[in-house]
């Protein structure tokens, strides 16, 4: 324990970076981490996610993938890639309370914000522990996000906001939020008019109402906005350029998260048969479903890997058609491997227990994860709307 | 069942009374802030008779049979109501199958006014030894449990299968409830330290294996109507959202590719409710009744399954909350999913008899 | 052998009419007919089939289910049914070149024919053995019906039709063809305009052309007309009615075809599993999934009796709904049951044998079943078609 | 593999030459009207060095390895072309793997160059009694023996398992030629009557079972690219179809549910393709070379028939018709599915895999 680490220097040193993570992991994670965690308060869960945050910024993997230029350690994309798989491979705990802060913030600010805007709010992450979320989808708007309705007013030196945002992901513990709002109702079309901005959650007129999901878990939020004032230089881009900002955030999360999410349920398949040995991998049908998901798994890993490669290559000449393909199939994967696992283990299965926040879409609560996994067909683009997109922009079917 | 009652005309008050008493919102509150069962509402289903539905009219029942109990028990389902009904149907049939006088005379009329509520053990559940002497035993994952006055637990004498009716609050037995992700029934662990088993105790059939059967029965067919109740709820109730919701300026119930997907499910559950219906309507004797029911209760419950996940989907963002309706069908179709046998269980039973016919 | 049968005097007393049609079925069906029919070559396939119908007349059961006013024996529906059980239980030769002849001409003509007309071919079927087919569909009208555009051009005393036909079964064999043509082609909507034609197959201008399915048979055909003259008198109900008429000759076979499939299906899955005794019935996977197909085939049976009782109780309170469930089981229940068979029998059942004539969908060789369930996902409206009709029709969800 | 090629610049040769020597029409033709194999076809691969591929350039061949061998068993899935390459690249692996350098320079130049043409047994044969005299056996189910003129079977002589390679016209050896649904590959009966067998038709390996394997993963990898390359095949016919015919006054494809099942296919076959080219890109020593190659063969053969299927519905009327080309993939992709292992017996041994591992 008392061993110091030198990850960053291990850069340009594959092996010897990949043995320091994992040694450093191996002193750092607590090997009971997922039952503290488990029996957390929600009133304080930010804490215990804010200490495992400055445990990986001692290192220098706070952001592991952000550049130099935003804060982060600037490391190679292959390095970043090992930063992940070794993260999963350990059960490391995740971050997704600061998804937003990791990878979309910057990636907007990086790209749209002022250099004023990147000076304020990068340090906010790199050093300290603000939490971002997303003010995108509204009860009227999900799938159908250009249709967003809250309003904001441009008065003297500042806009004035009105509406009310859905599905914001930790935005009861939020600092800031990534806001969509309509400044012009009169567009030519429903993506225009929508402008882009930063909104401090502590102005006054915001009200967050948490919202209860199917596990039991509140893990975002309504969020209802009321008169609340947001300054001018807090708009991102140019007014009425919101959509096009919107886009890009949301593309800009390269592959990593879905390829943490699809590594940790690697680890957490190949436990599932050990564990099973004695049990249900003795049954031949049960034990050919799940070889047959191995297939299903690696496939998928393979795609994600294949797509992180070309990013890393040339991430504007990456595949723009994978992306799509691996939320399309990954969803429903889960959904069908939790629901192999809820089959084979029974009426076990179907116990109840409190979530294991950070543990992503591999709690290894049989039912919490069956149930989750819809998360990944519903939200960001269902995968009905996945669908419309691979066979009319892809597969250049007509629309109906 | 008795000629005098349509199971139609039932189902049409059970509908309407659960319509009334409990209503989706009552349902999704249910699910958000459970307790061990719903006891208001089992007071009014005790009043009205439908705890007594197929206890023999000698006893204080209604004496009607199990297309009676498939219609009740689908309209349970249907509203999801958290009432340990599946418990009183099958003492009931355990008594009336084999129990004695003495035992029917003092246990069958507290089941018929609800102010009995009863948990009886699962096919796999392993037999108290009874070989004499105080008895100890732990009995895990009984459902219905910890809402029970009466246990209804397997044992074992001289190497002979019986039953032993215990009242759950008998010196030496304790429950304790495990919580499950579906809310409206319960489940407990039952021991048993130092319990005296009085002979009045023990339902001692002729053929045990045959009792079993029939017990199985029953629940087969009590489980595949509360499954196929809920399908038809979660279904209607997704439709109905699907006409409302709108996106890209359309209802959502307009988009092909989901009517495409409802009107499949909606197929299915036609076609099972036929196969409950039908294995509810035979005879107790008929060559196939166990059959017929153990292939409706693994198909319906897994289709109803099936179509409650799709209703999450099909629901989009709300789906995921715990404040629309559809999570509270996928987790007790689940439940019904598992209970007395899994698929893989009773699909084996099922092979079976289909090599030995 | 040489005993008498005397089945429709048992009619009141339903065991001895069951116990009376499995002898004669016992007595009359040869063992090895499928071994001849399979190997009998297409231009005597007629031939055959007549000799059977022929053996069926004796017994008074060539039109089973035809009423008396058509010239059949007019047996109550519950002998029917009985009828046709058997004649499955007992695999007899199922007559399909005969299925317009049998259900869709007398339907039509018994509802919209003149007496001529009635007196003229209703006669032909139950005395002789007129091989009647079904001009409906076209190249450009298959599920769109509607759009159909053969001409139909009055002139006095007759028509004159011109266009082409599809998916015609046994049309090669046709002595006459239940037509439709379009005689007004300014109709208001495309329905409009469509009349209903007897046509004489041996009029001139009329060329049949084979069509070669995927098992490698022909059952079907395109008829090819050019300048073809039909009668004035041979028009069905009044010119424009067409759609209409269509409708009921589409709806009238009143379950008994498919009620007839089904338990044809049923004899073959108990075979199916006695016969995997020492096979596939030994691998508990494959051994699960059959025992899950029964509880599949035992929800279409009862459906099936459950339309047929409603409809001896009363044709126009009969659900109109069932048939639509039916038809949208049944055709997926075969497809999936004949692929577990290819998969459980592995490499024999890819093996290619000529398909064995009035087997219908139970040949039970493998592969050709398989290829064949498509015809009823297909034919007689599309599966797609169907999943229209439940949604808008039946659920009242809004056309898209 | 070589570095000198690309197996995406081959790959397109591949279906360059195959788009113009074997178009649609003549796939379809040839299932009206089926050979043992397109003679004029495999006279074109040879010339261009296509049989060549896998053998060691020391004997005629390009040497080059299975990530190329993928790319044209692919391209020929995807032409549907009735070749009997399958035999051509598992021969070269069994002899490169296995054969003594006679046995090299007598049998791989005319594989090489398309003079012969071989079948080689499976894994689940009977191998053949060897221990003596003349040899009487029967090896029914033997893929593209008809259209063979070497065969390579399966041996066991003192009780060690071996391989002989004989002659199709050997003296005492018949093939009786069993018809196949997929009319593109070719079966047979071989029956060997009194025949001779030399010392050198002996293949004798050193571990027996690391040559199975190493022979069940390049069935397995050219097989999954078979069946990859004809399920992306029938899948791009049908949604070219779907553009252009009408029903209702619309292009079906403009039909939202059917748009969405065309999606899932496509996300399906691209998630297909990447487990076949992992599988042939491993080297023949990475730890899961034989486990990848399975698992690819289960899921690719799986996925495509079940896609092939769709197409036919797709298609609607004319799907179901003979000269229409879905059915072709459709037989072929059902024919890929059984090759060397079911996918019940390949899950199983990658269970046993996923065990040990």
């Amino acid at each position: 324990m008392s061993r110091t680490f030198d990850i960053l220097s291990k850069v340009g040193d594959e092996p010897a970076f990949r043995q320091e993570i994992r040694d450093w992991l191996a002193a750092t994670v607590p090997a009971d981490w997922r039952r503290r965690w488990q029996a957390v308060r929600e009133s304080e869960l930010k804490a215990i996610v804010v200490d495992w945050l400055e445990e990986r910024r001692k290192v220098g993997l706070a952001t592991p993938h952000w550049p130099r230029e935003w804060g982060g350690p600037g490391i190679p994309f292959a390095y970043q890639i090992i930063v992940y798989e070794e993260f999963a491979r350990a059960d490391a705990p995740e971050l997704d309370m600061f998804t937003i802060s990791l990878f979309h913030t910057p990636a907007t600010l990086f790209e749209h914000g002022t250099q004023a805007q990147k000076d304020r709010y990068l340090g906010g992450i790199t050093q300290g522990a603000d939490i971002w979320c997303q003010g995108f989808s509204e009860p009227g708007a999900g799938s159908d996000l250009a249709s967003l309705r809250t309003s904001a007013r441009a008065e003297s030196g500042h806009y004035v906001v009105n509406g009310q945002k859905i599905w914001s992901s930790a935005a009861m513990h939020a600092d800031y939020c990534l806001l969509l709002a309509r400044t012009d109702p009169n567009g030519p079309r429903k993506h225009d008019g929508i402008s882009y901005f930063i909104m401090d959650m502590k102005t006054p007129g915001i009200e967050v109402r948490p919202i209860r999901q199917i596990t039991g878990e509140a893990e975002f939020a309504e969020i209802f906005l009321d008169d609340v004032k947001i300054p001018a230089e807090n708009l991102i881009g140019a007014e009425g350029d919101g959509w096009n900002i919107a886009q890009s955030t949301l593309s800009t999360e390269r592959g990593l998260l879905i390829f943490g999410a699809v590594e940790r349920l690697a680890r957490s398949f190949e436990l599932d048969g050990k564990e099973a040995k004695d049990g249900w991998m003795r049954d031949v049908q049960l034990r050919r479903e799940y070889a047959a998901f191995h297939a299903e798994l690696q496939s998928l890993r393979l795609m994600i890997r294949k797509l992180l490669i070309e990013l890393e290559a040339n991430p504007d000449k990456a595949s723009p058609t994978l992306p799509t393909y691996i939320k399309l199939i990954w969803g429903p994967f889960l959904q069908r491997y939790t629901e192999f696992l809820l089959r084979a283990e029974g009426i076990d299965a179907l116990k109840w227990q409190p979530s294991i926040p950070g543990t992503g879409h591999s709690s290894r609560l049989r039912m919490n994860d069956f149930l989750k996994s819809y998360g990944w067909t519903i939200a960001g683009g269902s995968n009905e709307i996945m669908r419309n997109i691979v066979s009319e922009r892809i597969l250049g079917l007509p629309r109906g | 069942m008795s000629d005098e009652l349509d199971p139609g005309v039932l189902a049409e008050s059970f509908a309407e009374m659960l319509g009334a008493e409990w209503p989706r919102e009552k349902a999704v509150a249910w699910s958000q802030a459970p307790a061990l069962f719903a006891e208001p509402l089992w007071e009014q289903m005790a009043a009205l008779g439908w705890t007594a539905l197929t206890v023999p009219e000698a006893y204080g029942g209604l004496g009607l049979g199990m297309e009676a109990a498939a219609a009740l028990h689908a309209a349970l389902g249907a509203a999801a109501a958290p009432v340990p009904m599946l418990g009183t149907t099958l003492a009931a049939a355990l008594l009336g199958a084999a129990g004695s006088e003495a035992q029917r005379t003092k246990l069958l009329p507290g089941l018929a006014d609800g102010s009995s509520r009863a948990a009886v053990a699962q096919p796999g559940d392993m037999p108290i030894r009874l070989d004499g002497g105080s008895v100890g035993a732990t009995i895990p994952d009984m459902i219905g449990a910890p809402a029970a006055t009466l246990l209804f637990l397997r044992g074992e004498r001289a190497g002979r299968p019986c039953w032993l009716a215990l009242p759950a609050d008998a010196s030496g037995v304790s429950i304790a409830a495990t919580a499950l992700t579906d809310a409206t029934r319960t489940l407990g662990t039952v021991t048993l330290d130092g319990v005296t088993v009085d002979e009045d105790a023990l339902i001692l059939a002729e053929d045990p294996a045959a009792l079993d059967d029939h017990l199985l029965r029953v629940a087969a067919i009590a489980i595949a109507a509360d499954a196929i109740g809920g399908g038809e709820a979660a279904l209607a109730g997704t439709i109905d959202y699907m006409k409302v919701r709108e996106q890209f300026g359309r209802v959502i119930g307009s988009f092909q590719a989901l009517k495409h997907r409802v009107a499949d499910h909606q197929a299915a559950l036609v076609a099972a409710r036929g196969l409950v219906e039908h294995a509810a309507g035979l005879p107790d004797d008929a060559p196939h009744a166990l059959l017929d029911a153990l292939s409706a209760k693994q198909h319906v419950t897994r289709t109803v399954a099936e179509i409650a996940r799709d209703c999450i989907q099909l629901h989009g963002g709300v789906g995921f909350t715990a404040e629309f309706f559809p999570h509270i069908y996928l987790k007790r179709g689940k439940l019904n999913e598992v209970l007395f046998g899994t698929r893989t269980i009773l699909l084996d039973r099922i092979a079976d008899m289909l090599e030995a016919a």
